[in-house]
């Protein structure tokens, strides 16, 4: 079961300031299966090399959603199809 | 109870209008509208971009909305936010809460903007008038003014 | 800073435009618009007539928002009371503040508010569906959230 | 100096319930000399036979005001050309 959900593909995407270091908005894959919380998620992007290694240089000012909800690190990602990074949010 | 994002700019009295409309058990109805500074710790700004996430603004202020009902007694509320590129004057945010009770509408409305401002996925780029382009940083006092709100019953 | 008595309905966008014209210091502006409910205790309104005392309401509005200028951060504030007979649903008040920082705004509003409330010579009197007129007594609430200012440094 | 205060006239203006129960809203007269404070022209007031006894007969729930200002009971009525007397106000 944990492997074919790692195996399953999902959609990242980037926003703000992490969307234009990682040069990327938005992109699909499967994750390894070692990754399964989104602490995990964070370390992996900053071991994809350039031009995620500097985009993820610093995992803790970085926010990720799962499925459109504010998820913390130690949170598993189990199922969620969509995972989003982007800097701490800055409207209103 | 209603949340919109739109490039387009709001009229505050139509909205207090349709929010209120028919139900005379309103009291009073509190609103913040958020407009675009024209300097940035004194340097001129030029215009402000606003990117946010789509799908997932509308369900984070649909949850912003549930919560402020379940803590005050509201009749309605409503939050409109705009996105893309806004200049000086210009208005951002529009935020209204209308309740029985003027403290309840007071609350709700600040409530609503304290959560706003530090859960909905919005994101600021200034341009200034030198030509630098900018993401604006998450403030301190933001976060504090979210998380005073976890230690209050009302 | 301006204060208005009148009979007529005002519009608080057009308001609001007039109070942030062409000052971009501004971040945010917070109002609270009161209305006239449709009931009574379960007792269904006809109608609300609003009295006040000319010359001292002004005076005593203009030293209201003099003590909310010394008090917050404000580039600028407003308060508009009708006078005369509403209907349910009709506006009665409105009160504005517009400041750099959103929290001098929403205190500024809820301050001008809450002492008016309390100090603006305004009285109500309620006429029911059934026939019968009364003056509206003074809350104690009122009182209280008005006192509750003076404990505080904002 | 005192007396001739208290020969001038002031104007003596009346809202709400207090209107209704004194049958007048304004008039123009001149205080005996030992009216002094506030409290002291509620206590004339309520002397002043009907209907002033009963417009008057709780001065705890009447407000004054001299020029245009709230005045407590202490305060001196002083050279204040307009008086008024008022219930708690309830506008908003």
């Amino acid at each position: 079961m944990t492997d074919s959900i790692a195996a399953t593909e999902v959609t990242l995407r980037y926003f703000a300031w992490l969307r234009e270091r990682a040069g990327v908005s938005e992109e699909r894959l499967a994750l390894p299966s070692g990754v399964q919380t989104v602490g995990d998620l964070l370390r992996w992007q900053a071991g994809r090399g350039h031009p995620f290694d500097q985009a993820f240089a610093m995992p803790e000012a970085i926010r990720v959603a799962l499925d459109h909800a504010h998820a913390k690190a130690s949170a598993p990602i189990g199922a969620a199809r969509e995972i989003a990074f982007f800097p701490p949010v800055t409207g209103g | 109870m209603a949340v919109r994002v739109s490039a387009e700019d709001f009229d505050a009295s139509a909205e207090m209008e349709k929010l209120c409309a028919g139900d005379t058990r309103i009291g009073g109805i509190a609103m913040f509208v958020g407009k675009v500074r024209g300097d940035v710790q004194g340097e001129a700004l030029t215009s402000m971009t606003l990117e946010h996430y789509p799908g997932m603004t509308e369900a984070e202020l649909a949850r912003i909305e549930a919560e402020a009902r379940e803590r005050f007694r509201l009749s309605g509320s409503l939050i409109v936010h705009r996105v893309g590129e806004l200049t000086p004057g210009d208005n951002i945010v529009l935020v209204a809460a209308c309740a029985p009770h003027r403290q309840d509408a007071f609350r709700g409305a600040e409530f609503l903007m304290d959560y706003l401002k530090t859960r909905a996925p919005f994101w600021k780029k200034e341009t200034l008038a030198n030509g630098t382009s900018r993401w604006v940083d998450a403030r301190e006092s933001d976060e504090a003014a979210a998380s005073a709100w976890q230690e209050r019953s009302t």
